[in-house]
């Protein structure tokens, strides 16, 4: 099955270095509370994952969708925002 | 550079030389010293250059620019071990260090003297300063970076190969109706010749009349780069890079303790790092670093596309990983399938025992005649 | 000194640009800001152009415009694992200048409209996120903030054409955060084939074009649609499905695409193409009922960043451009007869929605949503029930017409029972009316 | 102060992929964007300007579409732009262009002396580092190339200490104004717009010169014309081929496998050899 990597490897980025436009407002509440982790199925971009009792979060292939704070409706979990201007996915087709 | 066409090879134009022109004949390869040390890009370019001259049935020449004195004295010599029929010497105390002007004039002076048809220089810092202001004053071709030198049988013409486009093309220039032509090489690209200790040849003292108070750049001071602790995975020879294969954070220890005894740096795939196992400046491929390291060991790193676009410019890589088709080991060029964390281990120790670091047990010698 | 507009626009998709051009047109003192490095970096859509909302704000568009295809059939594909039927409308009156509908590449066609609307002489500055609106004492809007050093700006008005997160709206408190149950997520990719290689595959000559819309086993039992739309030298494909049903499934939108991309009535139009880019993409599902409070003191919503699609017919681009005209003339009428665009005065651009087919259609299916969330059988029965009548239907086996067509009625009777049908029907009826 | 920085409009490179299949060049919608190792030039320009006070004007040798890239130059503070665009510079090699640049900024300098000339070290699409020794020779002006740190600008008596990169430490040069500085990558870090900035560069007029207005005298020094060199061939690297060499790996012996594989690739790969031979204690390079 294709990885997600294969996919954003065409993708054009500008990665804002030390400035991740998505944060997890409370760890804790990922990792005890919340029972599904839908957010690791749902972010097209695999930024989401849930491993050994922990959720990680990597927005450098971010696509900017907003998925994951949609989704996250249950614990409101997800502090979200557009990255700097300039910085992030750059569509060359759209 | 001039726009990129097709990949189709255009019919290049019939150079004619000018009359002028076809006084210039030889190669030169510019010998760069710095306090006393010759560059190792010089010696490999000697190697090249004698590939060449013989291909032209022309001398090979070497260039070398110190302050007069027994050092300048020994490169002359093993300027000729490293095959070069004859030795052009400009001895000035003006040129005890690097600067711009008096080696640009140098340069130029000898070269409008003695006319080669082809000048090479390493692509140094010092290298591509000179060789940038020196083809400006002789309104000459200049190639930087080559990868590959070759001499057109047609019209005995130099073709140099080299990168564009950040690597992922490669292009072939050719200098036209101008003389000499000038090319920079990087270090390690050409192999290292082996030196004949029998051979000598000519020395030409050269005095391009350089005045110290004419020169306006001083030097100051020199400061050496002392152990550098930021991670330079750009500029790193070697490489070693750990993936998620690896299991767990803690396995990481073992790709530290292989790139310790190797003087590498440590590497690391957006899934280790997308882990939490090492920080995000280690990670090489599309969002991060791309690298060009001599050797690049790669412990549970599937390969795929994104991590493979930043290193597979390797020159020799090395994968581990237990699953027998993961992507890597199709542009790996040495794999070996099984649990990287008993191979780590293992290899430590090979490699230790090969460069006989103190911690292993191994008598000197066997690595001295392996060296 | 701090920089005033009459009015600043944020967003530079065809919403905001067919606002900022209106009132560029009309001689206002217009400011676009756009997030992106340039216009269309961050947009992503099929991408279908409806000519008819572009004509009204530059006629001339297809002079300069850079389109893809002008589409002369339309296909509607309901899918089971290894089949579709469906219906393919093509025709020649779409061959006849002007044409009705194009396919465009957004990267290109939004730089396009915004060199336009530069043109028209409002000033658009890209890489400026907005990260909040500036209110005065009474709460009327009356500026935005940028994330930039002393990124106060001022405007009598502000129009919020931010796209589906509506993220600029909703942290201002203007309204609710968009939910699961009223999105779809989408992804999608552009795969390059040769230009030959694609009008072979569609029987297209020129600059024609074809575009299929899917419904059925493609979103695996969620509700949703995929499409496969012809460009000049590429092929926009993608699938999606609704947020509140992806949530409730393990598929990641990845492998949805990838099955989809393998379906044997899809791969061979696919077959040896490049993929050189994906997309993911959230759309307004929840029309008419999902409207929040479009416009207010000082502010007003425009395309997606209120919702304006229209999902049924896959219409998002023109409601985008309608309702961006509409905002603009309201304010237009406003400003230049120097009344404060108050929340009453501003009661009239939804006046002018209600006037146009963008509130009627919007009306019209305001009840699809629910219907099709409620009766699944519409994206999960009837695709094989069809797929397996015309199955049977069209083998050739010896068995009499009468006994095929007594057993194709059994297969619909037995997955949905007699009153199941007519209930299908009736609720179908409703939901369009 | 007056300080003209030279930037070029270069295709986004990373995003140039070579198809791993059919080898062709992928150049289909490949974004245009300002040379990468500009930008450490333009940030150290602006940083001298912020100290010292004075005007800094952005220069570019390149077709109308270039003009963007300057728009964005000067979003960061710069004052001034001039695009040098003119058919006749097409297909020009760095010789040519830096006649073309050299040229124009002694037009600028007409204007209003320049004291310091600012280049990127390299372009990603040319590699060849050689505009900027190209312009300091034309102009006379001192070349400080590879500079990672400016320690110190004497207006008074117009002098300027540098740090140069050099072979295995830093050189601490002073020389004296007007002088052509190339900074090296990673010595500075570009700053983040200001919003009167933003403005300003989006309502800018972007200067246009063509041949005359630059002051190009001899035509045939410029464009195809006075380039020496062509490209002749363009084509993507030659994928690897053949699949790894696999070493067998016994788990109860690993020793085994490592030692085979290190006498493999000591005897494969010179480049790898000479690496480890330096790392021989004692090594003394001859």
């Amino acid at each position: 099955m294709i990885k997600v990597e294969e996919k954003l490897f065409q993708n054009r980025y500008r990665v804002d270095a030390d400035l991740p436009h998505i944060r997890v407002k409370d760890n804790t509440v990922c990792n005890d509370l919340c029972s599904t982790q839908q957010c690791t199925v749902c972010c097209p971009a695999g930024c989401w994952t849930f491993e050994a009792g922990k959720i990680g979060l990597m927005t450098d292939g971010c696509l900017e969708c907003g998925a994951c704070r949609v989704v996250c409706d249950e614990f409101k979990n997800v502090d979200w925002n557009y990255p700097r201007g300039g910085y992030g996915i750059l569509f060359k087709f759209g | 550079m001039s726009e990129v066409k097709t990949t189709k090879p255009i019919k290049k134009r019939k150079i004619k030389l000018d009359e002028n022109l076809l006084a210039y004949r030889g190669v030169w390869v510019y010998i760069e010293s710095e306090r006393g040390h010759v560059h190792p890009v010089s010696w490999e370019l000697m190697g090249q250059g004698r590939q060449l001259a013989d291909q032209l049935g022309v001398e090979l020449c070497a260039v070398l620019m110190d302050a007069a004195g027994p050092a300048l004295d020994a490169h002359c010599n093993s300027a000729f071990h490293f095959g070069a029929d004859r030795c052009y010497r400009i001895a000035s105390p003006v040129l005890s260090d690097y600067r711009n002007v008096p080696f640009t004039k140098a340069l130029t002076d000898l070269v409008n003297a003695h006319k080669p048809e082809i000048l090479l220089l390493g692509a140094t810092t010092l290298g591509r300063d000179l060789a940038g202001s020196v083809a400006t004053t002789l309104r000459t071709g200049l190639t930087a970076d080559c990868t590959e030198l070759a001499i057109d049988p047609e019209d005995r013409c130099l073709l140099s190969t080299r990168p564009t486009f950040g690597g992922s093309l490669l292009c072939t220039i050719v200098t036209l109706n101008y003389r000499p032509q000038m090319a920079t090489v990087r270090h390690r690209v050409m192999p290292m010749p082996e030196p004949q200790p029998e051979r000598t040849g000519l020395i030409v003292d050269f005095d391009p009349g350089l005045i110290e108070t004419d020169i306006v750049t001083k030097i100051l001071e020199f400061i050496p780069d002392e152990m550098r602790d930021k991670p330079h995975l750009p500029y790193a020879e070697i490489i070693v890079s750990g993936g998620k294969g690896l299991g767990k954070a803690d396995n990481f220890k073992l790709v530290w303790d292989l790139a310790h005894v190797l003087g590498a740096e440590v590497g690391a795939s957006r899934a280790a790092i997308h882990a939490g196992w090492i920080g995000a400046d280690r990670q090489v491929g599309q969002t991060g670093k791309t690298v060009r390291p001599a050797l690049y060991i790669a412990a549970g790193i599937s390969g795929a596309i994104q991590h493979r676009v930043g290193m597979e410019g390797a020159d020799c890589i090395i994968a581990l990983n237990n699953d027998p088709n993961a992507p890597i080991f199709d542009f790996a060029h040495y794999a070996i399938v099984g649990d990287c964390n008993q191979i780590l281990p293992a290899l430590t120790r090979s490699f230790g025992t090969y460069l006989s670091k103190p911690e292993t047990k191994v008598v000197m010698e066997t690595a001295k005649e392996l060296a | 000194m701090s920089e005033k507009f009459d009015v600043i626009i944020v967003g530079a998709g065809p919403a905001g640009n067919s606002a900022a051009y209106t009132l560029a047109k009309a001689g206002l003192r217009v400011l676009q800001l756009e997030r992106g490095e340039y216009p269309g970096s961050k947009n992503v859509q099929g991408a279908i152009l409806y000519a008819s909302s572009l004509e009204r704000i530059i006629p001339d568009f297809r002079e300069t415009a850079p389109l893809e295809r002008h589409i002369i059939e339309q296909r509607l594909w309901m899918m089971d694992e290894k089949s579709f039927i469906g219906t393919h409308y093509r025709s020649d009156d779409f061959n006849s200048e002007p044409y009705n509908r194009y396919t465009i590449i957004r990267a290109r066609f939004d730089k396009w409209f915004s060199e336009q609307v530069q043109a028209a002489g409002a000033l658009v500055i890209c890489e400026m996120t907005v990260r909040a609106l500036l209110r005065n004492e009474q709460g009327r809007v009356i500026g935005v903030e940028v994330e930039r050093e002393d990124g106060k700006i001022y405007a009598d008005a502000v129009i919020l054409a931010d796209g589906v997160n509506s993220l600029v709206a909703t942290q201002a408190g203007l309204r609710k955060d968009i939910q699961a149950g009223n999105v779809a997520l989408a992804v999608k990719e552009m795969i390059f084939l040769p230009k030959e290689t694609i009008e072979s595959r569609f029987n297209l000559a020129g600059q024609s074009g074809v575009v299929i819309e899917m419904l059925g086993s493609i979103t695996e039992g969620m509700v949703g649609t995929g499409f496969l739309y012809t460009n000049k030298d590429s092929l926009a494909i993608g699938v999606g499905g609704m947020l509140s049903d992806m949530k409730a499934q393990k598929t990641t939108p990845v492998e949805l695409l990838e099955r989809m991309k393998a379906h044997p009535s899809i791969s061979p139009l696919i077959a040896g193409g490049e993929t050189r880019e994906y997309a993911a993409h959230l759309i307004p599902e929840g029309g008419y009922k999902a409207l929040p409070q479009i416009y207010g003191d000082g502010w007003l919503l425009v395309g997606d960043s209120a919702g304006f699609v229209n999902s049924v017919h896959r219409e998002g681009s023109n409601l985008a451009m309608e309702t961006g005209r509409l905002a603009a003339e309201t304010l237009i009428e406003l400003l230049q007869a120097g009344t404060e665009p108050s929340t009453a005065n501003l009661a009239g651009y939804k006046a002018r929605l209600d006037e146009s087919f963008v509130m009627k259609d919007m009306k019209k299916y305001q009840k699809i949503p629910e219907t099709l969330h409620k009766r699944r059988q519409f994206i999960n029965d009837y695709p094989p029930l069809l797929n397996g009548a015309a199955h049977k239907f069209f083998t050739v086996d010896g068995q009499d017409k009468r006994s095929k067509e007594k057993e194709i009625i059994a297969s619909f009777v037995k997955r949905r029972s007699l009153f199941g049908l007519l209930g299908d029907a009736y609720h179908l009826w409703r939901a369009t009316r | 102060m007056h300080i003209v920085v030279c930037i070029k409009q270069v295709p986004d490179s990373t995003h140039i992929r070579v198809h791993p299949v059919t080898n062709t060049i992928m150049r289909q919608g490949v974004p245009a964007i300002i040379n990468p190792y500009d930008l450490f030039a333009l940030e150290e320009a602006l940083r001298l300007k912020d100290k010292h006070g004075g005007r800094v004007t952005v220069i570019s040798m390149g077709p109308p579409q270039a003009a963007p890239a300057l728009r964005k130059a000067l979003s960061f503070g710069c004052n001034d732009a001039v695009l040098i665009t003119d058919k006749i510079f097409s297909g020009a090699d760095t010789l040519a262009t830096s006649y073309v640049l050299a040229s124009a900024i002694k037009m600028l300098n007409a204007e209003t002396p320049v004291d310091i000339v600012f280049t990127g070290k390299q372009t990603i699409d040319g590699d060849t580092a050689q505009v900027g020794p190209g312009i300091a020779k034309r102009l006379e002006l001192e070349l400080l190339t590879y500079v990672s740190r400016i320690n110190a600008v004497d207006r008074a008596n117009g002098q300027i200490t540098v740090e140069r990169r050099a072979e295995g430490g830093v050189q601490v040069l002073q020389t004296r104004l007007p002088a052509l500085i190339t900074m090296l990558e990673g010595s500075n870090e570009l700053r983040f717009a200001t919003t009167p900035n933003m403005f300003r560069a989006a309502r800018a007029e972007i200067r246009h010169w063509d041949r005359t207005s630059a002051g190009i005298e001899d035509l045939k020094l410029v464009g195809l014309k006075g380039s020496p060199t062509i490209v002749s061939r363009v084509f993507g690297p030659t994928p690897r081929a053949e699949k790894a060499v696999q070493i067998d790996f016994d788990p109860s012996n690993p020793e085994a496998a490592c030692e085979a594989l290190l006498a493999k690739v000591l005897a494969e790969s010179p480049r790898v050899k000479k690496e480890l031979a330096q790392r021989l204690p004692g090594y003394q390079e001859d």
